[in-house]
């Protein structure tokens, strides 16, 4: 039959194409499923990195430095007034369909985030300041913001394929589960099972080239447990964004690499530093004593940072000698140094306590000057979190020794991200945040502006943070062009967020991966020398990857389809011995019993 | 030769709290085509009587003697013969029906169980059969597609004993078949039973506490006390003019309607029933015998012949009948 | 003599049955409708309670303006009278639109229908398994019970009854998976497949292959009920008056109990196998996280994890009324089969 | 003087889906110091009547009345009436909690109503029940007692309340032959000691002979014949009865009625008896030329009077031919 | 008097339970392990459960000092052990009681009062029954937040129909016994009867049940917790999610993952030996045949 014939066609095709060597084909695990395959409206990690796989962007970040380079943009210039961006697209970048990627697909994408609210779920906010986008021709995008953006390099925006996306009829519930997909990245997505995984093909019209794997599979495991089995095992060949307890479970495998480097994450505590809206007036719960600057610190003091990366971080992270910005970006990173450091020294947070006025009591908790109040404090973490349950217990403990007796709240993301963002109804919260290579947006979250309306409505704020100098250094560092001097008022932003102390840097969590050498030849991090392989705004490790070459036939596949057929070899034996012994049992019951 | 021989018959049952001796020696005969009935309080033993015949007691229960059914002693006998001298030699019927069928089969389907297991008929051959059972009892044959709950007590007794026909036995034990049953209804089984009896030459052991029931059906009553037979004869001499106090106590406690002795003026036993773990040494009737004399609690009285034993046999345990005869 | 007992047959009997089941039928489904209508309202009002506002969780991951924010509150009907909001969450489930996931912004719907299937295959296979060993093991225990068997089987049973069955799960694919020292591991870490399944036939095989560990968990901790179930009814039924006629009647010990102890103790067991059925589905929760199987109970877990309100409501509501589906579906079958009750 | 009287009482349940007429029209009185058994076959309504006598069913119509006043309903009021009323079951295992004392459970009646001297009550009450000497008996649980004795310690705890009537429900039934005289005796006792009145319910007319002053038959929810022990039960006048009677052990020719227990969702028209009456099978009944009256024609409901009466077509035309229905009644 | 009496009850029931070997080994076990629960506080330091005190190295494998291992602060698994012993049993016990509370309530009435209100009450309980009882915890869990207290509602809530339906036949059942009726005909109200009669007869039943029911209780606890809803305090479930959430299985950390398992299917499983031990003694019908 014709099919039949077909089918054996392709199957010689192939072996023709790679005679000795099977398909080079890397597994990867994501403890996080897809939560959709359209990039307008996912927003899981796991799903915004697979569309980085697939998709262009404008730019992407340099795989060295980090700074934004070209990918489906050429080239960019801005106007003098800094509203008007003119990028130039790529001359000879294809979709995988063959159709050329042009200025109209580019300009499509943002103006259908810009007018349609179902495809602004994912990005809205990236281009809520722009004010037109237009394709003056194939290849020339221009952009008209509203106000000066800094970020218009970092767009987070995939460019779609025009030509199949405008006949979706409603992009806010459109699945885009048709395969292969049409994309312009790397690597083509050839199957989706829903919780399952996702099977990406290399491209073979990738602009820069196709990748150097044929396949990438990205497998979904709800139980990271299991997903570090199977990589012992060899069901997968990598795995990125690990808790320690996972990686250090890792140690001692010798096909397993380790990767352990500086990672992108800030955690820190926020206080309720008697927050109130944008417009001033004071709303929530938060503890009076938190006001005073002097209470925020001692109990900066009171933080032992590096037990705490011991102990919650199994030793793999940073502790936190400076603010928000990790050490990873280098070029903004700012550290306490000399005196000015806050040490963990319970003595001194007791003493500056003391001093403050805050009078022990008998059972060791302290009380307001006023007296009426005792110092006793929630501290509001994430359910199902055990790492801050760990800090949490921590903290109480060390609290305890200063006086402040803590209690743990745990709220489910909702509750937490009201009461910490909008109602202030929290005393002492965790937070974290995995800041960009440019950090203003995370400062930015510290703005008097940022805090809710009177009506209630969250700006987005991450600490009810209100400070002169803090908001003259934000909007200094904004008109600022020249970059040495504006990382310098970045950096002096950092200071006064750590001696003011709204927010508590405790430290910055490593990256942490693992991946296996008898599968993976090589990958390249991003940055190069001790970057991120997974999860990072590009799509540079995915794209260097190698595997190992094998020969045809070789575990891999083989080896499952073997156990399959090993287990049901086995299963029909079991059966036919129970039912063999059934037979006797039978035979042997038919005897007279009674 | 004698359909059915008990021989020194004693069964004991092992429990925890300890034993209970429910029979405790009893040798009793039965021709075929004889009536004979079992009569005694509530636990003397008598449903256990009836179980050890065909080796039905539960695990617990040791056994001694010798039940020689048609000169076979039923307690030594392979599983295989036991099996199959179950219900084609020996049937039952049970004292509650209700109980006694399966309650989630058809009735045609009980009857014809005991047919198709003896090998006796099978298929269309069965169903005819049960037909006919059915219609021996006096049941429509259709009842056979019935369930056991759509009958009424009466209705269940009889296809009881349509099935205790089915394999046309010699012998039938029928343990209490009409206690559970209305007097109405009890009066139609009755009539049905001797009918039957009487029709087939079948060998009947029934069982009662009523002994007045037992004297119109049976040709000899025996009575149980405790474990024991202690008097046992010819019924309408057992009846009217029992030996043993116990019979005499027994036959008195129904009244004949119009006696004008018995008007006004109820007669019964004082006392309690024995407990058969603790059995009063001696004559275990002594304590509530309104004629004991010093020797009943000393020692055991054995079944002694009343009258000239020329005739049928009358036999009873009692130290009045020897002081009697004599 | 006996007077002509002569009974008429009553032709409309067996059609009386068939009415008397009907109408049995009609009440137990009554029952059930009302049980779910208070499943719907139970959950409007569940729900509800939940302090903070659905439009902020809806837009958690998503920086919104308070105009949008009205705009959905709008959309989500928010802003109307608590009795409207009711009477339209009503009118929409029974439309089956059980309204959006926050996380996957997709309907809760067919969210629901894409992981059904996997959920019953585990646990239509799980039960189907541990219902069969359960009765098997329950009634030769109980037909021997007190002796070996029956210690060693119910002590079995009651053990692994014991263990919880995460712990179970995790255990078995530490060892069995994974694979520990010698032990080699023989089976998948996760899911129902994996990429590049073989087609044909020998796709049943993958997926087996993919059931054996998620199944095993489940059956091993679910069995015991069934056995226990089983043995009882098995031994109240051997005290009973009919088994010893049936040995009367000459029958073999094995035809005793296959014939008439087995089938009749058969009967009550079923309803109480499907009254399991609710601790089955919330067994398969704990399983198919371990195993990251696709199915409503991993769906669930995430929810709850999300929090994604709208899925948690709609697969709450689901199992609700699978649950009382299946015990009115056991209700009537059980009526249909057993003769005693059919026509009471 | 009547103490306790049933006014056409008429009591009906809904039995699946039908009406149940479990009663259906019973005047009934049981006076002072009297014995009055209620016979009939299972299923006539005699238990239901009974209950209804003690206020623990309500009649759809009719009255029950003690001592000439209707019952009423309210919880004082039932409380009162089973003061002076009280109720023995046929069932003495069942009829004590088993985790009771003899002493509780005597001594639950004095509790319900607050009785005064409790101790001496339940002491009493044993004693007169024949359980002598109380004190032995106070401890014990129903298990450790022979049936015998558990029946009189349930009748001792309806004469702890020191009540004027006794319903005894088959009090004998569930009894060994060789107790059953005993627990007899004691009720004509209690009635010679006490001034105690009974209504005895049976099927046994044996029970009926051996101590009952009156009997009343009932079928199918209503008395059909009642009257004088002596009179009824040696020359019964109603085709029932006389079955009834025939069917003893030792009669010598049974009139077995043939069919079921009637079933009261389906009375029958006329005579609710004809369907099962030897008398009209026989063709006497057309003799006598009443068969069509026995058939459509509604029989009354006999009134409560201690004299002897029958509702029957064929014996009230017999009892026009008086001469010949005395011969007829003794050859039977 | 009524004290001997009470005493010889006693010593019937002892002789009869003993007799109950499976049932013996369960008491034995529960003995050890509530002795246990209940001495920890006067044996042990509870600062050993604050991790700031903590002194043992990480996930330590057994030692003289630490004869189970540490857990990942260092703490010691026995101590851990011994401090969640307390926790698993309270709840256990808490939300079987109040389980067993609303049952009864609910079981007796329904079996004692006839039309509308009984039809209501069994369309409540049919209705809980039915609901899958993790599932609604874990949404109860949710919504009521964190806290031992709120999984003992969440377990309580959900289980009781059950008990319910158990208890309501078993008052129909004695319901129906004739010394029912003549309590009633001796003048008894719903309240004489409900108390002095039905409520002694179904309380061994309730007392076996109740057994029964902390043992699914405790595992209910330990899946809540390990599915997310956990109570906040050191328990056995706790423990087990923590040595899960801390990779212990996956670092072979065994003394870790086992112990907590291991404990709760030993306490289970001995309250459910005890529990059905109970039954077998105390329910009339099965006479003490096992
Ligand atoms: N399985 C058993 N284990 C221990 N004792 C038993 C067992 N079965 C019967 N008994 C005891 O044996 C004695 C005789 O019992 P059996 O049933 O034969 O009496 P019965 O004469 O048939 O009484 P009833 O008239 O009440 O049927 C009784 O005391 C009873 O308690
Ligand atoms: N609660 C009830 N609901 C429905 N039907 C009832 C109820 N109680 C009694 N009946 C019916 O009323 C009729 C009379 O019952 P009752 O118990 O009074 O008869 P009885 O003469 O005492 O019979 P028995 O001799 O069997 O005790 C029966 O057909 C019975 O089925
Ligand atoms: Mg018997
Ligand atoms: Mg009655």
């Amino acid at each position: 039959s014709p099919s039949a014939a077909k089918a054996s066609q392709t199957s010689q095709g192939t072996a023709v194409r790679s005679p000795q060597t099977e398909k080079r084909i890397v597994r990867l695990g994501a403890t996080q499923s897809m939560d959709s395959m359209n990039p307008f409206l996912a927003v899981r990690v796991v799903s915004t990195s697979i569309h980085r796989w697939m998709y262009g962007f404008l730019t992407v970040p340099d795989s060295k430095t980090l700074k934004p380079s070209p990918d489906l943009a050429e080239s960019w210039q801005t106007s003098p007034d800094k509203l008007t961006w003119t990028f130039t697209m790529r001359a000879g970048a294809t979709w995988s369909d063959g159709k050329p990627v042009t200025a109209q697909d580019a300009a499509w994408t943002f103006n259908k985030i810009m007018t349609d609210d179902g495809a602004k779920t994912a990005n809205g906010p990236a281009v809520e300041n722009f004010d037109t986008v237009t394709a003056s021709d194939d290849r020339t995008l221009v952009i008209k913001t509203k106000k000066p953006q800094a970020s218009m390099l970092e767009l987070p925006i995939p460019i779609m394929p025009k030509h199949v996306w405008e006949s979706v009829p409603d992009i806010g519930t459109y699945e885009n589960e048709t395969y292969p997909a049409v994309g312009s990245g790397p690597y083509i997505a050839v199957e989706h099972k829903k919780n399952g995984y996702v099977k990406l093909k290399a491209n073979p019209s990738y602009w820069r080239g196709a990748p150097g794997i044929d396949e990438l599979h990205v497998i979904f495991y709800e139980n990271p447990e299991a997903a570090i089995a199977g990589l012992k095992k060899g069901d997968i060949d990598w795995i990125g964004r690990l808790q320690g307890p996972q990686f250090e479970a890792l140690a001692g495998d010798a096909n397993i690499t380790q990767w352990n480097t500086q990672g992108r994450r800030a955690a820190y505590l926020q206080f309720n530093p008697g927050a109130a809206t944008a417009g001033g007036e004071p709303i929530g719960d938060g503890h009076p004593a938190l006001k005073d600057v002097r209470v925020r610190q001692a109990i900066h003091h009171a933080i032992d940072k590096k037990t705490l990366v011991e102990q919650a971080q199994n030793g793999l992270a940073v502790p936190a000698d400076g603010s928000i910005v990790p050490p990873m970006y280098q070029e903004f990173f700012w550290k306490a140094e000399g005196d000015k450091a806050v040490t963990f020294d319970l003595a001194e947070a007791n003493r500056i306590l003391d001093e403050a006025g805050y009078a022990k009591g008998a059972d060791g908790v302290r009380t307001m000057p006023d007296g009426k109040r005792r110092l006793e404090m929630r501290f509001s973490i994430h359910t199902d979190e055990p790492v801050e349950d760990k800090i949490a217990q921590f903290l109480t403990g060390w609290l305890k020794d200063i006086g402040i007796q803590l209690t743990t709240r745990r709220l489910d993301s909702n509750k937490f991200t009201e009461e910490t963002g909008s109602t202030a109804l929290y005393d002492i919260a965790i937070s974290g945040w995995s800041v960009n290579p440019d950090p203003e947006e995370i400062l930015a979250t510290h703005l008097c502006s940022r805090r809710p309306t009177a009506s209630g409505q969250g700006g987005g704020t991450e600490s009810f943070f209100c400070d002169k100098e803090f908001e003259r250094l934000y909007q200094a560092q904004l008109a600022e062009l020249d970059r040495p001097a504006r990382v310098a008022l970045i950096k002096q932003m950092q200071e006064r967020l750590y001696t003011e102390a709204p927010v508590v840097a405790i430290y910055y969590p490593n990256n942490l991966e693992g991946y296996r050498k008898d599968r993976i030849a090589s990958i390249t991090p991003i940055p190069e020398d001790k970057g991120i392989l997974y999860g990072g705004s590009s799509y540079w490790p995915v794209y260097s990857l190698r595997a190992v070459e094998r020969a045809a036939a070789p575990a891999g596949s083989g080896s499952g389809s073997g156990t399959v057929v090993a287990v049901a070899v086995a299963v029909v034996v079991v059966l036919g011995a129970g039912g063999f012994l059934l037979m006797r049992r039978r035979r042997a019951s038919a005897d007279d019993r009674e | 030769m004698t359909l059915l021989e008990l021989r020194d018959l004693a069964v004991t049952y092992r429990s925890t709290a300890g034993d209970v001796p429910a029979v405790r020696g009893v040798s009793l005969g039965l021709e075929a085509g004889e009536a004979l009935g079992v009569a005694g309080e509530s636990g003397s033993g008598k449903s256990t009587l009836a179980m050890s015949l065909l080796r039905l007691l539960p695990r617990d229960a040791s056994v001694s003697g010798e039940i020689l059914l048609d000169g076979e002693d039923v307690l030594t006998m392979s599983w295989g013969r036991l099996r199959a001298v179950r219900w084609a030699s020996a049937s039952l019927v049970f004292q509650g029906a209700q109980h006694a069928l399966n309650p989630v089969r058809r009735i045609g389907d009980q009857i014809a169980e005991p047919l198709r297991v003896h090998g006796m008929a099978t298929g269309a051959e069965a169903r005819r059969r049960v037909a006919e059972l059915l219609e021996q009892v006096g049941l429509p044959a259709w009842r056979a597609r019935g369930y056991p709950h759509e009958l009424s007590g009466g209705q269940r007794q009889r296809v009881m004993i349509a099935m205790a026909l089915a394999c046309s036995p010699r012998l039938i034990v029928a343990d209490e078949p009409t206690t559970a049953l209305d007097v109405m209804i009890q009066a139609q089984v009755l009539s049905l039973i001797r009918s039957l009896i009487a029709e087939h030459g079948i060998g009947l052991v029934m069982i009662s506490h009523d002994l007045s029931v037992l004297a119109s059906t049976c040709d000899r009553l025996a009575v149980m006390y405790a474990g024991r037979v202690v008097e046992s004869g010819p019924s309408r001499e057992v009846f009217a003019g029992g030996r043993h106090p116990y019979s005499r106590a027994l036959a008195e406690a129904f009244p004949t309607v119009g006696d004008p002795a018995s008007r006004m003026a109820p007669r019964g036993l004082g006392g309690d029933p024995p407990d058969p773990a603790h059995l009063p040494a001696g004559c275990s009737f002594h304590p509530r015998c309104p004629v004991s004399l010093v020797s009943c609690a000393l020692e055991p009285v054995e079944l002694r012949a009343v009258g000239d034993g020329t005739e049928a046999p009358h036999t009873a345990a009692c130290v009045h009948v020897s002081e009697e005869s004599r | 003599m006996l007077t002509s007992p002569q009974q008429v047959r009553d032709d409309t009997e067996e059609g009386g049955a068939r009415r008397a089941v009907a109408r049995y039928a009609l009440v137990k489904l009554g029952g059930a409708l009302l049980s779910i209508g208070l499943v719907i309202v139970a959950t409007f009002f569940l729900f509800r309670l939940i302090p903070g506002d659905p439009t902020i969780a809806y837009t958690r991951d998503v920086p919104v303006t308070p105009e949008q924010l009205a705009l959905l509150r709008r959309q989500m009907g928010l802003d109307r009278p608590l009795g409207a909001q009711f009477l339209d969450f009503v009118v929409r489930t029974l439309r089956l639109d059980l309204g959006t996931s926050y996380e996957y912004r997709r309907p809760v719907a067919e969210l629901i229908g894409e992981r059904v299937g996997p959920t019953l295959l585990l646990v239509g296979t799980g039960l189907a398994v541990a219902v069969g060993l359960g009765m098997w093991q329950g009634t030769k225990a109980a037909w021997h019970h007190g002796g070996r068997f029956d210690r060693l089987s119910t002590g079995t049973a009651l053990t692994l009854w014991s263990v919880p069955t995460f712990w179970l799960g995790l255990l078995l694919l530490m060892v069995l998976a994974a694979g520990v020292g010698p032990i080699p591991g023989l089976f998948p870490t996760r899911g129902i497949q994996d990429v590049d399944a073989p087609g044909g036939p020998l796709y049943l095989l993958h997926v087996a292959h993919h059931l054996v560990l998620p199944c095993l968990t489940l059956v091993a901790v679910v069995y015991a009920q069934y056995l226990l179930v089983m043995r009882s009814s098995l031994l109240e039924e051997i005290g009973q008056d009919y088994v010893t006629t049936a040995r009367a009647k000459g029958l073999r010990d094995d035809d005793v109990r296959r014939r008439h102890a087995v089938p009749n103790a058969l009967l009550p067991t079923v309803t109480l196998v499907f009254m399991q059925i609710g601790f089955v589905v919330g067994g398969a929760v704990s399983v198919e996280f371990v195993y990251s199987w696709p199915g409503l109970g991993l769906l669930f877990v995430e929810a709850i994890r999300g929090p994604d309100y709208a899925v948690m409501q709609g697969t709450f509501m689901l199992v609700c009324v699978a649950v009382i589906v299946m015990n009115t579906l056991a209700d009537v079958v059980y009526h249909i089969l057993d003769p005693r009750v059919r026509s009471a | 003087m009547t103490l306790l009287e049933a006014r056409d009482v008429r009591v009906e349940f809904a039995s699946r889906g039908r009406r149940a007429r479990a009663v259906d029209g019973v005047n009934l009185a049981v006076g002072e110091g009297e014995i009055v058994a209620l016979v009939g076959e299972s299923g006539c309504g005699k238990t239901t009547l009974a209950r209804t006598l003690l206020g623990l069913e309500r009649p759809t119509s009719g009255s029950v009345r003690y001592g000439g006043v209707p019952l009423a309903y309210s919880s004082r009021a039932l409380r009162a009436h089973r003061r002076e009323v009280q109720l023995v079951l046929q069932d003495p295992t069942g009829s004590l909690n088993p985790r009771h004392t003899v002493y509780e459970a005597v001594a639950e009646g004095p509790r319900i109503h607050r009785l005064p001297g409790e101790g001496a009550l339940v002491a009493e009450a044993l004693s007169r029940a024949g359980l002598r000497p109380p004190e032995r008996f106070f401890d014990r649980h129903p298990h450790e007692l022979s049936g015998g004795q558990r029946q009189r310690v349930v009748i001792a705890g309806a004469l702890a309340l020191e009540p004027r009537v006794l319903v005894a429900d088959e009090p004998v039934a569930s009894l060994d032959a060789s107790v059953r005289g005993e627990i007899l005796a004691l009720l004509l006792r209690l009635r010679a000691e006490l001034g105690l009145s009974a209504l005895v319910v049976t099927h046994d007319l044996g029970l009926a002979w051996n101590i009952a002053d009156r009997v009343a038959v009932m079928y199918l929810g209503r008395i059909v014949e009642s009257g004088p022990v002596e009179r009824i039960l040696t020359s019964p006048s109603h085709p029932y009865t006389r079955a009834l009677l025939s069917v003893l052990p030792e009669s010598p020719s049974p009139v077995v009625l043939g069919g079921e227990p009637p079933d009261p969702t389906r009375i029958p028209a006329g005579c609710r008896f004809h369907p099962r009456c030897q008398v009209l099978a026989s063709g006497a009944a057309a003799e006598a030329g009443v068969d069509g009256l026995c058939a459509s024609g509604e029989l009354p409901v006999l009134p409560s009077s201690a004299e002897a009466q029958v509702a029957c077509h064929h014996a009230s035309a017999s009892a026009r031919r008086e001469a010949r229905t005395e011969t007829e009644a003794e050859r039977l | 008097m009524a004290r001997t009496r009470r005493r010889a009850a006693l010593t019937r029931f002892r002789r009869r339970y003993a007799r109950q070997r499976a049932g013996l080994y369960g008491a034995a076990i529960l003995l050890v392990v509530v002795l246990a629960a209940l001495l920890t506080p006067l044996l042990t330091d509870p600062s050993g459960m604050d991790v700031t005190k903590a002194t043992g190295a990480r996930m330590a494998p057994p030692s003289m000092d630490f004869p189970l291992g540490t857990d990942e602060s260092g703490r010691s698994v026995l101590l851990m052990l011994l401090w969640g012993a307390r926790v698993s049993l309270l709840i256990g016990f808490m939300s079987a009681l109040l389980s067993m509370v609303i049952g009864t309530v609910f079981g007796i009435a329904a079996g004692h009062f006839r039309g509308w209100v009984a039809a209501v009450l069994m369309r409540v309980t049919d209705w809980f029954l039915v609901l899958p009882a993790l599932v609604l915890a874990m949404v109860l869990a949710a919504i009521l937040g964190g806290g031992p207290s709120t999984i003992i509602v969440a377990i309580g809530v959900t289980s009781w129909a059950s008990t319910a339906r158990l208890i309501r036949a078993q008052t129909l059942a004695v319901e129906a016994r004739p010394y029912i009726e003549r309590s009633r005909a001796l003048g008894a109200g719903h309240w004489h009867v409900m108390t002095r009669h039905v409520l002694p007869n179904v309380a061994p039943l309730v007392l076996a049940n109740t057994t029964l029911m902390v043992a699914s209780a405790i595992v209910t606890e330990s899946t809540l917790a390990f599915l997310g809803a956990g109570s906040g305090q050191v328990s056995w479930g706790t423990m087990l999610r923590g040595s899960y959430d801390w990779g212990a299985a996956t670092s072979g950390a065994w003394w870790y993952v086992l112990p907590p398992g291991l404990c709760i299917i030993a306490v289970v499983l001995a309250f459910t030996l005890c529990g059905r031990a109970l039954e077998t003694v105390l329910n009339p019908r099965l006479g003490g045949a096992s």
